[in-house]
């Protein structure tokens, strides 16, 4: 029923009197907002969860590691066991990877060699953080001469052959009862952190001029505080995305190291070295690169997936 | 209203988004009508549609996540000179229904029937491409005019619209001018292919008030030379008071009041319109008098309240308010408003009328 | 817009070249006497005075002739050199020329042997394989000399005999002795004594002289062109030879041509017309481009795909005059003790190694200088009359000198690493060995790769306990294996030393009797084997990609390929 | 009324790049040339001018953001510009700055209890509970719920979030607060809300504001005194009860002039004073005075002569020769 | 502006001194010289192999004399290759890596573009899965790898492409893939999530509603925006690139400059190591002055600095 006016009651009906009268305020004078109370990491939780590459990623990480781990244990070989008469056996029920050019079962080798890509493809992240995003944001939220002198360092270092470095780092490192792996890691670390620090200066040197910056600023905040807890947290996109493009790169970098004689020594073999040495005969034996380049390719996929669930996870901005 | 005299009529355009968290209801069931030669005025809260339902007739919604659920954008047929889309009987008859229009006809509305001013002159213009540029692509794009031409158009444009040098300026970027005179660029870029409805989004709300009254003079300027309607949306009353014929007050994605000008400011039928006219200090208001605001915020549109969307902040809300959301009813000549309060059992509320 | 466009273009541009190629590479060929081989990797040079190795043998060797040639049979034959007469006291050579020409037509003369030899001889040439001219008497003095202004002084010694140096700023130079000058002409013992007749004196009766004379380092050099134009080999253009082929183009990194040469004296015998060598670093994309039929012969071969390229036909192993050997530090425990070395010698199963590892044909080594090189007997053997010198695979005699040694079953032994350079193949034989020590003797090591400059420190300041080497032979004597182990020689290598070791080699040196020099020299490799300071592991081979076109091929045990004679089919 | 700070002659230039890239002429930004002002204990002081005009550059040298080119900042008698680093650091924690854009100046990472909290934490007042405990005390202050600490910025609405800007501006109990713009990016029905709450606060907590912003109706409304600034100089200081009726600067009144009124009738019968062109650049001021490139009353003399700030009696200083 | 240029000329000169520099004294560290063999040389002759090249002469002057020899643009002369100067080497290789450096380049600037378009387009689609799917292949799968992929496919098997070597234009494209492989990636990844900011940007809002197309929308206004962030990555990649990568050119038999980088280490050629360091340092200093250069000419904003005050 419409009236002239143009009033319209849900089941033809007018309203009782008592459904004019002022309705009762309960809300106070706090102003509320909408939206389930739930905590920032509940919250984040739930919605890496929404995200199903996000999830297989993370679960084939934890595979990945629970493998490194228990792997090679449960393997009735061992990664050194060489068996001379079983050289190049192509993948069977008994070896399924096959055997390399020393009859060794390449299964063990590939979940050994789990351990130390693992580990260089962790460190080398880790290393990303601590000494790139550092160095980039003290470049780039001092500024100025600071920024200049600092970024001029990056490009000298750039600038000198890395294979000269690391052959130094061999002689230094030589009897010195130093762990092959630390090795490594002191090799990628000296390297790998160059174009990190560039892409994070860029990223700060926009992000210092926001205001909440200057707020932070304002309240006395010292500025280490302003840079580590609110410009580098605000930058980790594209940190995250540079660190998942360097950490292949860094898992092939170590078989590089071991090749000049700064990795774990022979006959343990990271999947990068694995893939490098089953290159050699690639057209006979294609499953001596196909699986360790796999696993690499597999890791590559999972953390990815899973880096960019979380940077979306646990960017607030994004929640909406 | 004269129906006859009609350039568009929003009808019934619902516009959510599907996010993440659910489903935001922006625009429901909304419905304004624009007269030819006419200045429409849209006030209303960030959050309340406005822009959503201008986005909606452009149909330049970003989707996903945002879809346009029902609804229909009837336009003037015979400005657009699409025969084929016309609607040949029915209430809209000689009307083209722009959501129903396939993407490329679409384009050809855009820009050239209708054409928009967005909110921040700092933003809305490309930083790597000659202001020129910008200038000449849409009436090249449609066809108006050949390159050299739309570049002497322009110049005439960029005259019109007052920036010095025009012919120089042409060959500036957008950083090379000031917040009012991109703004202006906005504008002569809007008119420059002579659209039948120019589309104005908040157009001074990121400006300094003293850019922000050259900007509306201009548009008033403009208004008198040029035969368009323009729909200028605003948060602020005071910007729309000076230009509007019709004001449409939104919020929540609805339409809580529409009235012409006078009459709304005169005898505004919504305790919304009513707060946020006492809500803005008035310059020539005599003494430091405390300020009444519209307390409380917006409502979430992902869980909107049940009944009358702005029950929640309104200081004469009543239990029905909180049940049950009121119809837009007829309170006067060509005056709507949504509010429980007109109706005849309701308490008497000064400024209110009754209608039955 | 226009950047789009040019995007597109390029990519239509390299659509339509990828659709180009299919017509070139199935081009059918006809049997054209030309052959491409793949060097392995660029010449550092091509003036044979300042040649390094067989990269730079293999381009000189096609484009000069010397006194002579090896045959197919490794024996030196005629080349520029018609006749000789050697001295009944072994020492003094007298060739006769032939006549042969530059290929800029100057004759080929007596004199530009002679100069060639006393430029690789001379100091400032720097040539590193002037060692091969030692043998000329006053060779090694001159070569040794000191140079001031344009002349040579001996360099002075104290009253002990050391060389004396001074500083000079930071360096210490040598001090020559005023009073003993050397006048190359006068005191290097290589004469013309016309254009047609060149006669050179040695220090001591040297069996394998006239190998040498077939060596890069040898060939004369076109005196006219070399001493007035020092960028004469730097390239083509001034590069004057007088071999079976000419150098026609030299693409460094990329690829070199060669042309039949028609002023050859023996062009008759020469039929290929040309010659491309490519410098393909990579093995697998070696076998690659000979699949693909851009390359007939190459010289290296993938390890992996050897067994099968072999009984395919399309890779022939040719014998190769070197030793695959591990050395020990004998100046470490344990390894000072004979019996450690030796239980360790013992312990590995060479056979294995060779037939699932290498699979190149190599043949375990038993002893130390490998088959291939003549006896004092005509058509008789060094190895086979030297016999072998222990068993492989001798586990048992292995664990009971070990336990003589004081380490039973392994027990005690100290830890040690095995030192090898990068190279899939030495840790492939490394792992090998360390699986066979721990195995068969219960010995643990840990192995330990080093980047090549550093490997060869290492290696040369006895900074290691076991590190893998090599030997390639310079010649065809065992003398090339044997003199090296000599007390401080200089590639020894293992601190090892032993006198009578010493006086069998000099005694050699000195003898001219084949009989005795050959016994006196068996003498010496069982010494070496007795004491064991090194533990050969196989003797090398070569195998050649080649396609079944090419016939006549040739490639000496030492490495060296000579494509005179060879042809295609 | 007792003086709490007091400009003298401060001058921020700052040095920009005109010449792009790869042409590096420093030029020398005049943002801020030659401000002199006071501000009483408790007072409200408005300044008002166009973007551009060096306010907000005062208000963060003032905070000290930026260090004056030249000139002093005098706070309850300390200068502020010969503090140590120290000391500095504690009298920050009296002054506080309230930002425009709500949407910017808070961390998008931190959860409003962080935000709030964080001046507490970084001079380490008190212990985690009392700290969380005067967290939901000034969130109950700007009328928001306690509960909502653990939230984020981007739930917030742009009110919401101005009002947890005030609580952190609060947290240290600060005396005077300079407030940048911080209504002018809410909505008209907000900004009301917010500045009762200003109002309020003021009242209870005793604060000075030096209150930023270019719509003249606001400052006028909270103010009791109004500067009014123009290309980095002051050119008008007045009560602001007294700057609608008696504007004797040009550029004050084409200011008011702008000011749109929510009434059409009387919007469209006003004649308004719009200023022909752009703010000049500050790297390179007019001559004279500044605002004659724009003045409808400019006169030859404008060009030669600078105006000095003139006492028009009762505190009313107009920088004008034709003022009057 | 003069003085701005000779100002960064220097700060590009003192970085490459500085490189210079760090490279001889680190390279003199080495273990070894440039004259050892396994089959070691004689004393003597080694003693006459540093006579000529001054080897004998102390450190200090060694360097001297190099950096005079350099400031007059002389890199000396190959210990390796005795017949050739480190200017030759240089002059033979850098062409040939540069050539093959450039197409890299296109193929990457090419492919890449057009993919993390394409996915940014139909973001979370199948096809932006796709790209993203290309792009971690690309990062994952390293050049030695990829490179012999390509040549069995294309050149054993399809026998579509020559496998190696160099000189005909086919001998280009299975090298120029492989090298292009990580950039294409790299630019994919990087133009898919610029190009999602860039068109949230209200510019491409203001463009769509002028009524143009949807391809003058992408190309026109959004494209250009985007090269900003590429140009950015684009300098380092395209030093590196262009100075050759020693893996492909080893593996494609190719007689670039990017060899002679880890062989002449290998060598210890210290000559050519210096020569080929600096040409290299030089090359990635002039690449990001270069970088910037396009940088401001593609972002006009960059021309005219304005702060902004208020």
């Amino acid at each position: 029923m419409t009236t002239k006016a143009g009033w319209e009651f849900k089941e033809g009906t007018l309203p009782d009197a008592g459904a004019f009268a002022p309705a009762s305020k309960n809300s106070g004078d706090l102003q509320q907002i909408a939206g389930r109370p739930t905590t920032y990491w509940s919250d984040a939780i739930r919605r890496v969860r929404r995200n199903k590459l996000a999830v297989i990623g993370f679960w084939v990480i934890v595979a990945l590691f629970v493998i490194a781990i228990v792997g090679p244990m449960l393997s009735p070989y061992t990664y050194a066991e060489q068996d001379l008469t079983n050289t190049y056996q192509s993948p069977t029920l008994r070896h399924p990877f096959g055997t390399d050019q020393l009859g060794r079962d390449q299964m063990t080798r590939v979940l050994y060699g789990s351990r130390i890509s693992l580990a260089v493809g962790v460190v080398c992240a880790a290393l990303n953080f601590a000494i790139g995003v550092t160095y980039g944001g003290i470049a780039a939220y001092f500024g100025g001469r600071v920024d200049n002198i600092m970024m001029r360092i990056v490009d000298i270092l750039y600038g000198i052959p890395t294979l000269i470095i690391v052959i130094l780092l061999t002689v230094l490192f030589k009897d010195r009862g130093v762990n092959p792996l630390v090795n490594v890691f002191i090799a990628i670390g000296l390297t790998y952190w160059l174009p990190m620090a560039r892409i994070v200066r860029g990223e700060i040197l926009s992000l210092k001029e926001r205001e909440f910056a200057l707020a932070a600023k304002t309240i006395g905040a010292p500025n280490n505080r302003i840079l580590f807890k609110h410009l580098i947290p605000n930058a980790m996109g594209p940190i995250i995305v540079t660190v998942t493009l360097e950490v292949p790169s860094a898992i092939f970098t170590e078989a590089f190291l071991s090749y000049i004689g700064l990795g774990v020594s022979a006959p343990v073999a990271s999947w990068g070295v694995l893939a490098s040495d089953g290159t050699e005969a690639i057209r006979s034996f294609p499953y001596l690169v196909v699986f360790p380049a796999l696993a690499i390719s597999l890791t590559m996929f999972a953390f990815n997936f899973l880096g960019d669930g979380l940077r979306d996870a646990l960017d607030p901005r994004l929640r909406q | 209203m004269d129906e006859t005299n009609l350039l568009m009529r929003i009808d019934g355009v619902t516009t959510n988004f599907h996010t993440y968290a659910g489903i935001v209801h922006a625009v429901d069931d909304m419905t304004i009508t624009v007269p030819k030669d006419s200045v429409v005025g849209i006030v209303g809260e960030s959050g309340s549609g406005k822009s959503v339902t201008m986005m909606s007739v452009m149909r330049l919604i970003p989707s996903p996540p945002g879809r346009i659920e029902s609804g229909h954008v009837w336009f003037d047929g015979a400005t657009l000179n699409m025969a084929d889309y016309v609607q040949q009987e029915g209430p809209n008859r000689g009307m083209v229904d722009l959501l129903s229009l396939p993407p490329e006809e679409m384009m050809k509305v855009r820009g050239r029937h209708v054409s928009m001013i967005f909110q921040d002159p700092m933003v809305s213009l490309n930083p790597v491409l000659t202001i020129g540029l910008q200038m000449t692509e849409s009436m090249v794009a449609h066809g108006i005019a050949d390159n050299e031409e739309a570049w002497k158009r322009a110049i005439e444009m960029l005259a019109l619209v007052s920036i010095p040098n025009p012919e120089e300026r042409m060959r500036d970027y957008p950083h090379q001018y000031s917040g009012g005179m991109r703004q202006r660029v906005m504008i002569a870029m809007a008119l420059s292919c002579s659209p039948e409805l120019v589309i104005a989004d908040e157009p001074t709300t990121s400006l300094d008030v003293t850019v922000q009254a050259q900007i509306l003079e201009l548009m008033k300027e403009l208004k008198t030379k040029l035969k368009s309607s323009v729909i200028i949306i605003s948060h602020d009353l005071s910007i729309v008071a000076g230009m509007a014929d019709k004001v449409v007050v939104m919020y929540a994605g609805r339409v809580l009041e529409e009235a012409d000008v006078y009459d709304l400011y005169e005898k505004p039928g919504h305790p919304y319109t009513m707060g946020l006219m006492k809500s803005v200090p008035r310059l020539d208001a005599d003494d430091r008098e405390r300020l009444v605001p519209i307390e409380g915020s917006p409502p979430d549109l992902l869980a909107p309240p049940a009944g009358c969307k702005f029950a929640p902040r309104c200081q004469y809300a009543m239990e029905i308010c909180c049940k049950q959301e009121p119809p837009l009813i007829t309170i006067g000549d060509g005056h709507r408003a949504r509010c429980f309060l007109h109706h005849p059992a309701a308490p008497a509320v000064p400024g209110f009328v009754k209608v039955e | 817009m226009r950047r789009v466009l040019s995007v597109v273009l390029m990519v239509a541009l390299v659509a339509a070249s990828l659709f180009g190629a299919v017509s070139c590479s199935t081009a059918s060929k006809a049997v054209v006497q030309e052959v491409t081989y793949n060097l392995g990797t660029e010449p550092a040079t091509i003036d044979p005075a300042l040649s390094q190795g067989i990269p730079e043998a293999n381009v000189i060797l096609q484009v000069f002739d010397g006194l002579t040639r090896i045959d197919k049979d490794n024996m030196p034959q005629p080349a520029i050199a018609e006749s000789w007469v050697i001295s009944d006291d072994q020492k003094t050579y007298t060739f006769t020329l032939r006549d042969a020409v530059w290929t800029n037509g100057t004759p080929v003369t007596a004199y530009d042997f002679e100069y060639a030899w006393i430029r690789a001889l001379a100091p400032e040439t720097a040539s590193q394989y002037a060692y091969q001219l030692y043998y000329i008497k006053g060779g090694e003095a001159f070569n040794m000399s000191v140079k001031v202004e344009d002349k040579y002084y001996v360099q002075a010694v104290d009253a002990q005999g050391n060389p004396v140096t001074k500083k000079q700023g930071d360096k210490d130079v040598p001090v020559p002795d005023m009073t003993k000058e050397i006048v190359p002409s006068r005191d290097v013992a290589v004469k013309a004594l016309d254009d047609k007749t060149l006669q050179v004196t040695l220090e001591s009766p040297t069996v394998y002289f006239l190998n040498l004379t077939a060596f890069p380092t040898l060939m004369p050099v076109c005196k006219a062109v070399v001493s007035t134009n020092d960028k004469w080999a730097a390239d083509v253009t001034n590069f004057v030879t007088n071999g079976p082929f000419t150098l026609t183009e030299w693409s460094h990194n990329d690829k070199m041509t060669f042309v039949k040469n028609s002023t050859y004296w023996d062009k008759d015998s020469v039929k290929l017309d040309k010659i491309t060598y490519l410098m393909v670093t990579d093995e697998s994309t070696a076998l690659s481009m000979f699949q693909n039929g851009q390359m007939d012969v190459g010289s290296t071969v993938p390890l992996a795909e050897l067994p099968k390229l072999v009984a395919s036909g399309d890779a022939k192993i040719f014998p190769y005059l070197g030793t695959y050997y591990y050395m020990f530090n004998v100046t470490k425990k344990p390894f000072d003790d004979v019996r450690v070395r030796k239980a360790l010698t013992l312990a590995i199963d060479r056979n294995a190694i060779v037939t699932s590892i290498t699979q190149g044909g190599q043949v375990a080594a038993l002893a130390y200088v490998p088959y291939g090189i003549a006896d004092a007997t005509p058509g008789s053997d060094f190895r086979r009359v030297g016999g072998t010198f222990y068993k492989d695979n001798d586990i048992a005699a292995a664990k009971a000198l070990l336990a003589e040694a004081g380490y039973p079953d392994g027990k005690g032994f100290p830890a040690f690493t095995i030192l090898y350079n990068t190279s899939s193949a030495h840790k492939s034989i490394a792992e090998a060995i360390q699986q066979m020590w721990s195995k068969n003797l219960g010995i643990t090591c840990t192995l330990k790769v080093e980047e090549w400059g550093v490997y060869l420190d290492d290696r040369n300041n006895l900074n290691y306990e076991v590190a893998r080497a090599g030997w390639i032979g310079d010649y065809m004597d065992p003398n090339t294996f044997l003199d090296m182990f000599v007390t401080n020689g200089g590639n020894n290598g293992t601190g090892w030393g032993n006198k009578a070791y010493d006086a069998d080699i000099a005694k050699a040196k000195a003898t001219s009797d084949p009989v005795a020099r050959m016994a006196t020299l068996h003498d010496a490799e069982k010494i070496l084997m007795t004491d064991m300071p090194i533990m050969p592991v196989y003797f090398y081979t070569n195998p050649v990609l080649i396609t079944k076109h090419v016939m006549n091929f040739y490639q000496s045990t030492l490495g060296f390929v000579d494509w005179k004679n060879a042809y295609m089919e | 009324m007792e003086t709490i700070l007091k400009v003298e002659h401060l001058k921020k230039y700052f040095s920009v790049n005109v010449g792009g890239p790869f042409a590096r002429h420093m030029a020398s930004l005049k943002a801020v040339d030659d401000v002199s002002f006071e501000v009483g204990r408790g007072e409200t002081v408005g300044l008002v001018g166009e973007t551009g005009c060096g306010k907000t550059t005062v208000g963060r040298t003032i905070v000290g953001l930026y260090a004056p080119t030249a000139g002093t900042i005098t706070y309850c008698d300390e200068n502020l510009c010969a503090l140590s680093r120290e000391a500095m650091r504690n009298v920050r924690t009296k002054l506080q700055m309230i930002f425009q854009d709500p949407y910017a100046s808070l961390d998008p990472r931190e959860t409003v209890g962080n935000i709030i909290e964080e001046p507490m934490d970084i001079f380490s007042i008190g212990s985690m509970a009392e700290r969380r405990e005067r967290v939901q005390e000034l969130l109950r202050i700007v009328g928001l719920n306690p509960e909502h600490a653990n939230r984020f910025p981007h739930e917030f609405s742009g009110g919401q979030r101005q009002r947890i800007g005030i609580a952190r501006a609060l947290a240290m109990n600060p005396e005077f607060i300079v407030a940048d713009e911080p209504i002018s990016a809410l909505d008209v029905s907000i900004q009301a809300q917010i500045v009762n709450m200003l109002e309020d606060l003021q009242q209870r907590l005793g604060l000075t504001y030096l209150f930023i912003a270019h719509d003249l109706a606001m400052v006028k409304h909270i103010s009791d005194r109004v500067l009014v600034a123009y290309l980095g100089k002051i050119v008008e200081i007045d009560e602001s009860r007294n700057i609608y009726k008696h504007p004797l600067h040009p550029y004050t009144k084409a200011l008011l002039s702008a000011v749109p009124i929510p009434d059409p009738r009387i919007e469209r019968r006003r004649q308004r004073i719009v200023l022909k062109g752009d703010l000049p650049s500050p790297i390179n001021p007019p001559s004279g005075c500044r605002f004659r490139t724009r003045c409808p009353i400019a006169q030859p003399v404008c060009a030669e002569q600078e105006p000095e700030l003139r006492d028009m009696g009762s505190g009313h200083m107009v920088a004008c020769h034709f003022a009057g | 502006m003069l003085k701005f240029i000779l100002q960064r000329v220097l700060s590009m000169i003192l970085v490459v001194l500085i490189v210079a520099t760090a490279t001889f004294f680190m390279m003199r560290m080495l273990p070894s010289g440039p004259f050892a063999r396994e089959k070691k040389l004689p004393a003597q002759i080694i003693q006459n192999l540093e006579a000529r090249y001054h080897l004998d002469d102390p450190l200090w002057k060694q360097y001297i004399d190099y950096m005079g020899n350099l400031v007059r643009g002389d890199l000396g002369p190959s210990f390796k290759y005795t017949n050739r100067t480190v200017n030759s080497i240089i002059n033979d290789g850098f062409p040939v890596s540069a050539t093959l450096g450039v197409v890299a380049v296109l193929l990457s600037v090419a492919i890449g573009i057009p993919l993390g378009i394409w996915g940014a387009l139909k973001q979370n689609g199948w096809q932006d899965n796709f790209v993203m799917f290309i792009a971690l292949l690309g990062v994952s799968v390293p050049n030695f790898i990829m490179a012999v992929l390509l040549m069995l496919v294309f050149g054993l098997w399809l026998h579509v492409l020559p496998v190696a070597g160099w000189g005909s234009v086919t001998q280009v494209i299975l090298p120029a893939f492989t090298l292009a492989g990580y950039p294409i990636a790299f630019i994919a990844r990087l133009v898919r999530s610029s190009m999602i900011e860039v068109l949230r940007q209200e510019y491409i809002t203001t463009a769509r509603a002028k009524g143009i197309s949807e391809r003058l929308v992408i190309l026109r206004h959004a494209l250009r925006n985007i090269l900003i962030p590429v140009v950015t990555v684009l300098g380092p990649l395209i030093a590196s690139v262009f100075t050759g990568s020693f893996v492909v050119e080893k593996i494609f038999a190719i007689p670039g400059l990017g060899r002679y980088y880890v062989t002449s280490i290998n060598d210890r050629d210290y000559t050519t190591i210096l020569g080929v360091t600096i040409f290299y340092s030089a090359l990635l200093v002039f690449m990001n002055f270069l970088v910037d250069l396009t940088y401001a000419w593609l972002d006009p904003r960059i021309r005219y600095v304005e702060r902004k005050v208020s």
